[in-house]
């Protein structure tokens, strides 16, 4: 099932637009580990993204972003709470396919081609074989993997194989882009690359974007707004705004400019406000 | 030239496929086809060379130790009177290992089969899983001695289905285990993905869960390739059509025979050569895909 | 969930296993045709008279019975487990043995490159060679064994080829286990600058744990089935296996007597396979995964 | 499931009266025997030497080791595992051929007990009418007179039937998937005749059935035999006495076991056979007369009767084209030297070596021999 | 074997001590991959680092920055060039454990506690039960874990498994640290925390440190000195002196600081002087 074709063109900052592409309203989930024990993953989040927004979540380890970003996948139930995609449950989102989903490993399937990784889903939807690779082929220009379309994921480097994903993502072409950490795999220079490639298709996508990460810089540099969360329960303990400008024109001279450094230094601090992690001595 | 694999490897990292590079050693930018060309066949003489040298060297002595000590033959028949009936007895060598090959080999494929689907189902339902993953443990060590004389009255030992029985048996529990565990082995992230494309539970299985298990499948079949041929030789030993490697190889024995009996025994290290090369080869074949 | 109520549901799970068997079988009986079904020439499914197929309950109550018509004979159960620990026993020394002998050609492959590429193919076609070819051999030859007041026993024979089926897997899963190492840990003793044996002690051996312990527990299983086939091939008396030939003679007048010893043998698999997990329970320190990080 | 060790009823012996001077304070010399079978009364004579003390009596302490399918008691002759086997001769003549030293001390066996028994509706009365039948046989070096009887009857055993090979039992012939199965008089074919004939509901009589005789057929080998160690018996002459010794106690046994054949059973049974009394009492009639009477005396080997083994063993053809042997056995393969030695002996002692008076019981077999 | 017990006390920059910690003289490494081909991955290295000071190599992946650190370890061989070490060479100074090593992945020993861990070293150089446990004691309260003592590797996080295999390194107190990219697997959280107690660390035993890593602001905040690499044939294109003063006084604060951001933008521009790296297209 391949749901509306073409995008309405967002720019950066499309918040008054008709339906919420995400409201989350104090959703709250708790995990039931070993006899009795629970853990409060959530507690009492609330977020709204608008249409073609780029949303970051930035907090110290075991906050809650991947729950959250589960929970709206559907991928989770929350135990308490609303959430609406694009108005409607999350599992009927889900099910209609609002959504396109990257993880940090990139999560291809080892014995599929690029372009056969990136087809999956359209497959699973049963579309047909010529649609499938017209779109494919669209996809893998975009992510710039025209020479490697027929390469296994083993014959390609992180940063290759997290474009893959990426594609694979967009190939229904989502209004919205759920993202954890897909670059936390990749090494810093990649990343950076990583980052601006992203920004670029984003705009040119018009997906909103809801983007896990743990690296403010990262943040900065991709957002509209970068939510910064506190661990145990999990909690909103803020939330920055960003305006480096549309994406579009986001370039490797942004990182030294005092926009960049100020916005680093909002989110660094909304960060350590939050009462001080402790320094992963949790057990594992 | 990897052995069979363990059948259980109790820990968590059973990665059959597992590459021999050793970390990151694999140098960037120089591109795969620079690894084949003429140092292919250096690798292969790097890895022939000694298995023969040692071969020859252990057929030379064991020649030697016969000639020297005058063993007769009733006690250690010498390679040039195995050799001597090899030749003599080839044609009836080669129908036989035809007979029992093709016993082991429908064993094979239909335990196999049996076996794969069984796992299928054991994976998708709990309850079933429970019943037969101990049953499965309890048929790993069957005797096949225990087994033969009981088809044969079972199915009539005029018929070749007790041996392929016996086969189908012995195979079944290395490749249910590991084809099993396989497919547990589906990483989260690949079912979160699924899940995410709310695909049914048989897309699941079909492009995830079933590729994934494939190199798990090989291995048990590398363990079940070599044990189907000697299976079905020891099957042929409780009754049964006398046209067969067990049969001869018995037959041979009781008259004291010995370099008769061994050359069978040569026709059937041969067969159980064959087996585990296909194997190796379709495994070859089916995992140059992957990482 | 407690590990005791673990295993005991696990038990009882088993015990379901049995008996959905069991309604296979006697529900094949019950409605399969006597003469089984032939396709093709080939039979695919088997006779259901009781001479092919026994009633259970005939198993059963033949195994409550005497084993044979002598006075004080007694019930073929107690001779069952008499033959399987007999069996058990020749089984542990061929295991042992096996276990010996594959250790040390692994430390020897691990040691030398060429050894293992010499050696590794001839350890795979060894376990293509039929052990009823091995036995009149090694039975040949055992014989001629006399030292002093040592002198070669059959059981010993037996002994031997159990454990050429069981150092097969502890030779290459001990193999893969020296080899386990990752690199990082290799170079670590190096810049410590310790030697092979140093790290074969500290490094090697502890890291072969997780694969040593199931090629044990299949080398148990298979010393079992080796020690149950040449106690047939070498005429040794008082295990198992020749109690399931000697039974298969009455196959004609007294089907349900060979169902016993064959339930022994399964049984003595299963209890070889407990007491090695045994072993790797004493050796569960080493079984540790290398955390994730 | 007793062990074979010594002598397990001591109640019985009936040592101490003979006086044999060799019998010196207890210090017996230790033998082994190997047998080609399991436990049961085609081995009476030896089990029943044992029981009464005859080993003992001439100085031996005899361990009677059992058979089984794999078991070649000629190779364990050869290789000095045992003292003495008892063996077939055509198979001990074939591992002659392969070196092994063995030689034929005495025949016990004087007629071959091997039968092609079929069902009566199957109308199979004489090698010939075996074309194109599934004809079993245990292989094993066992078939070699079926295979001269087929190719005397102008068959080809390779093609002209079908061969199998027989299980352990003979539910093959039962259920009908064989036509014509092996069977020895003395055991198998006892076997069919404990069993319920489904048809009739009462045991399967003799009249339900069809058998081959290759005795009558005149492609019979001789079979049971006990087998010395050539090398010990040329070099060796403790062995040489021993040899003597052993065979005056066997054919003592075998005495026993014709004068009192109830007995002789019991006593095979109580060593536990595996199957039972009735069908040990049978077996033990049955082969008494393919031993008796034994007109040049229990053990002598026949030279007519080994000439026609040897002239079957050099040209029967198995189904693998091979023969049993392919050059006629120098003459060390058998002797009559000793076993003419203890039938003196016996003769001395008063004892009937020829049984030319014996007359066989009849024995009414029960369902599974019990 | 343990060598000098105390080390000489260190203050940032001990330039012009007795004998270089480290002096690479023109160092070369070449590998030879299949038949013929090779592969450059050093070219004409010099770098001398004296007695205490913290020298980080940074540069894309594959300019050789591990292999650098590897011939100075001695895992590996230059092929041209000379490399000493405390005016030794290479292997003498190995042999002589003259030097502690940490990697990306920390390496620890599965069915070792942490104690045994660090104890491993000393284990295998013959010291005793006694003194093996006091200097284990010592160190693991150093890096902060005296709880955790008798854990096992998995049951700690990936920082304190990071912080388990440096007191590991330093067990022997060598007057030398080679690190590996040792926080390279951490979030960015840890990592910063981790960077710290490694300044603490360092200055507290004095030891001069070379440092392989990925990350700009990381390089910045730990060293004297930034080594800027750059690929095919791996080179120094730059070094970078930074002034954030001693490294017991470096603090989180220091991060928000112009000095900090400077250093920042300088190695940047070292970096993207080179030229540009291929963004991870390389085959893997
Ligand atoms: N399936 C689960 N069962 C039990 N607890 C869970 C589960 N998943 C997550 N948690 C717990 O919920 C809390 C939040 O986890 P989550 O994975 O969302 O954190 P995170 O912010 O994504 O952390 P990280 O940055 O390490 O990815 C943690 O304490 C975690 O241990
Ligand atoms: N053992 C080896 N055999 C062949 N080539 C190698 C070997 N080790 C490294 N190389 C090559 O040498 C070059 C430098 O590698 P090195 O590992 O030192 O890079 P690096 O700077 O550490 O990269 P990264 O940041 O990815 O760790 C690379 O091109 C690499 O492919
Ligand atoms: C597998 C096997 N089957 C038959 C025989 C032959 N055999 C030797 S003694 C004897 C009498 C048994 O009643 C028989 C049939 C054998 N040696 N091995
Ligand atoms: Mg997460
Ligand atoms: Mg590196």
């Amino acid at each position: 099932m391949v749901t509306t074709p073409v995008q309405t063109p967002a720019t950066g900052a499309a918040h008054a637009a008709s339906v919420a592409a995400i409201s989350v309203r104090s959703a709250g989930k708790v995990f039931q580990v070993a006899k009795g024990a629970e853990v409060r993953a959530l507690d009492d989040v609330s977020l709204t993204v608008a249409p073609g927004e780029f949303v970051s979540l930035i907090g110290p380890s075991g906050c809650g972003k991947s729950t959250l970003l589960r929970l709206i996948a559907d991928l989770d139930e929350a135990t308490s709470g609303e959430i609406l995609v694009f108005g409607k449950t999350a599992r009927q989102a889900r099910i209609d396919q609002e959504y396109g989903i990257a993880f940090q490993s990139a999560g291809l399937l080892p014995w599929r081609s690029v372009q056969a990784n990136i087809e999956l889903p359209l497959e699973l939807h049963g579309v047909g074989k010529t649609e499938r690779s017209a779109r494919a082929e669209e996809l893998i220009e975009l992510v710039g993997l025209t020479d490697f379309r027929s390469r296994f994921p083993d014959q390609l480097s992180g940063g290759m194989q997290q474009r893959v994903a990426i594609a694979r993502s967009l190939a229904e072409r989502p209004k919205l882009l759920l993202m954890d950490e897909p670059f936390g795999a990749l090494d810093e220079m990649t990343r950076e690359r990583m980052q601006q490639e992203l920004v670029r298709i984003c705009s040119e996508t018009g997906a909103a974007v809801v983007f896990v990460t743990h690296s403010i810089p990262e943040a900065v540099f991709l957002s509209d707004r970068v939510v910064v969360m506190s661990p145990r329960p999990g909690r909103i303990v803020g939330i920055v705004d960003i305006d480096l400008g549309p994406g579009t024109q986001r370039s490797e001279g942004l990182r030294e400019n005092s926009a960049f450094f100020e916005g680093v230094t909002a989110v660094r601090e909304a960060l350590h406000g939050s009462p001080a992690a402790p320094m992963g001595v949790e057990l594992r | 030239m990897r052995g069979p694999g363990v059948a259980e490897r109790g820990n968590g990292h059973p990665e059959p496929a597992a590459g021999a590079a050793a970390g990151a050693g694999v140098p960037a930018g120089v591109s795969a086809a620079a690894v084949r060309g003429p140092g292919r066949g250096r690798a292969l003489v790097r890895s022939v060379l000694p298995p023969l040298v040692l071969g020859v060297a252990f057929l030379l002595l064991w020649q030697l130790v016969v000639a020297v000590f005058d063993i007769k033959p009733y006690l250690l028949p010498s390679p040039t009177d195995i050799a001597g009936q090899v030749v003599a007895v080839f044609a009836l060598l080669l129908s036989s290992m035809l007979a029992t090959g093709l016993n082991a080999l429908i064993g094979l494929v239909v335990g196999g089969v049996l076996a794969v689907l069984l796992a299928l189902v054991a994976s998708r339902l709990r309850v079933f899983d429970r019943m037969i993953v101990p049953l499965v443990a309890g048929l790993a060590v069957v005797p096949i001695v225990a087994l033969a004389p009981i088809l044969n009255t079972m199915f009539g030992s005029t018929s070749d289905t007790p041996r392929r029985v016996v086969v189908m048996i012995v195979v079944f529990a290395p490749i249910f285990i590991n084809t099993l565990r396989g497919l547990r082995q589906v990483r989260p992230v690949h079912r979160d993905l699924m899940r995410a494309y709310a695909a049914s539970s048989w897309q699941l299985t079909r492009t995830v869960t079933l590729p994934g298990a494939v190199p798990f499948i090989f291995t048990g079949l590398r363990i079940a390739s070599s044990l189907a041929v000697i299976s079905a030789i020891v099957a042929e030993y409780f009754g049964g059509l006398q046209n067969g490697l067990g049969s001869r190889i018995t037959s041979a024995a009781a008259n004291s025979a010995y370099p008769r009996a061994w050359a069978y025994v040569f026709g059937a290290i041969i067969l159980g050569l064959v087996f585990y090369g296909v194997t190796l080869l379709l495994e070859r074949f089916a995992s140059r895909r992957r990482s | 969930m407690t590990r005791p109520g673990v295993r005991f549901s696990a038990v009882l799970w088993g015990l379901a296993g049995l008996v959905l068997l069991a309604v296979l079988w006697e529900g094949y009986k019950a409605v399969g045709p006597v003469t089984g079904v032939q396709f093709f020439g080939q039979s695919i499914l088997p006779k259901t008279d009781d001479r092919s197929m026994p009633h259970l309950v005939d198993m059963v109550t033949r195994a409550l019975q005497p084993v044979n018509s002598a006075v004080g004979s007694p019930p073929v159960w107690v001779s069952v487990i008499g033959a399987a620990l007999n069996s058990l026993g020749v089984a542990a020394v061929g295991w042992v043995a096996g276990s010996v002998v594959g250790f040390l050609l692994a430390l020897l492959m691990q040691r030398l490159r060429v050894a293992e590429r010499a050696v590794l193919p001839w350890l795979i076609l060894s376990q293509t060679v039929p052990l009823i070819a091995l036995a009149p051999v090694i039975v040949a030859w055992g014989g001629k064994i006399q030292i002093g007041a040592f002198s070669w026993d059959r059981w010993m024979s037996v002994a031997v080829i159990a454990s050429y089926l069981a150092f097969f897997p502890v030779a290459v899963g001990a193999l893969r286990g020296l080899q386990s190492p990752d690199a990082i840990h290799l170079e670590l003793m190096r810049t410590y600058n310790a030697g092979w044996f140093k790290t074969l002690l500290r490094l090697r051996l502890p890291a072969s744990v997780p694969y040593l312990i199931p090629a044990l527990r299949l080398g148990a299983a298979s010393a079992i089935v080796g020690t149950v086939v040449a106690e047939v091939s070498t005429g040794y008396k008082g295990g198992i296996g020749r109690m399931i030939i000697e039974f298969a003679q009455s196959g004609t007048s007294d089907p349900a007597k060979a169902y016993a010893p064959i339930a022994g043998a399964v049984i003595l698999g299963l209890v070889s396979a407990g007491l090695v997990a045994l072993v790797g329970l004493a050796l569960k320190r080493f079984n540790r995964q290398e955390a994730a990080s | 499931l007793s062990g074979c060790s010594s002598s397990s009823s001591t109640s019985t012996a009936t040592s101490g009266n003979s006086g044999n001077p060799s019998v010196t304070g207890g210090a017996l010399i230790p033998v082994k025997l190997q047998l080609q079978w399991f436990t049961q009364a085609q081995f009476a004579g030896y089990y029943a030497a044992l029981d009464q003390g005859y080993f003992t009596d001439e100085g031996l302490d005899v361990s009677i080791i059992e058979g089984g399918t794999d078991i070649v008691p000629q190779t364990q002759l050869a290789d000095g595992s045992v003292d003495y086997a008892v063996a077939w001769v055509p198979k001990a003549l074939a591992s002659r051929e392969q070196g092994a030293g063995i030689t034929d001390v005495a025949q016990i066996f004087q007629k071959s007990g091997t039968l092609q028994v079929s069902m009566a509706a199957k109308n199979i009365k004489t090698a010939a009418d075996l074309k194109g039948k599934i004809v079993g046989n245990w292989g094993f070096g066992n078939e070699f007179e079926m295979f001269a009887g087929i190719t005397k009857a102008g068959l080809n055993p390779a093609t002209d039937v079908q061969l199998v090979q027989q299980a352990f039992d003979e539910s093959g012939l039962l259920d009908g998937s064989i036509d014509a199965a092996q069977a020895e008089t003395y055991n198998e074919y006892a076997q069919i005749l404990e069993t319920t004939n489904p048809a009739t509901g009462k045991l399967y009589q003799p009249s339900d059935l069809n058998v081959i005789d290759w005795n009558t057929e005149g492609t019979a080998m001789l079979q049971d035999a006990i087998w010395a160690n050539t090398d010990k018996l040329k070099n060796d002459t403790t062995y040489q006495d021993t040899t003597v010794k052993f065979l005056t106690a066997a054919l003592k046994g075998w005495i026993y076991a014709r004068d009192n054949p109830q007995k002789a059973s019991d006593i095979v049974v109580a060593k536990g056979s595996q199957l039972g009394a009735s069908h040990q009492l049978w077996q033990t009639n049955e082969v008494n007369k393919l031993i008796w009477p034994s007109s040049a005396g229990i053990g002598i080997v026949s030279d007519a009767a080994w000439k026609q083994t040897v002239g079957v063993a050099m040209s029967a053809k198995n189904l693998e084209g091979s023969t049993v042997i392919t050059k006629a056995p120098d003459s060390d393969a058998y002797t009559n030297t000793y076993v003419q030695k203890a039938l003196d002996a016996l003769k001395s002692q008063g004892v009937d070596v020829t049984g030319s008076s014996f007359t066989p019981l009849t024995v009414t077999l029960t369902e599974g021999g019990k």
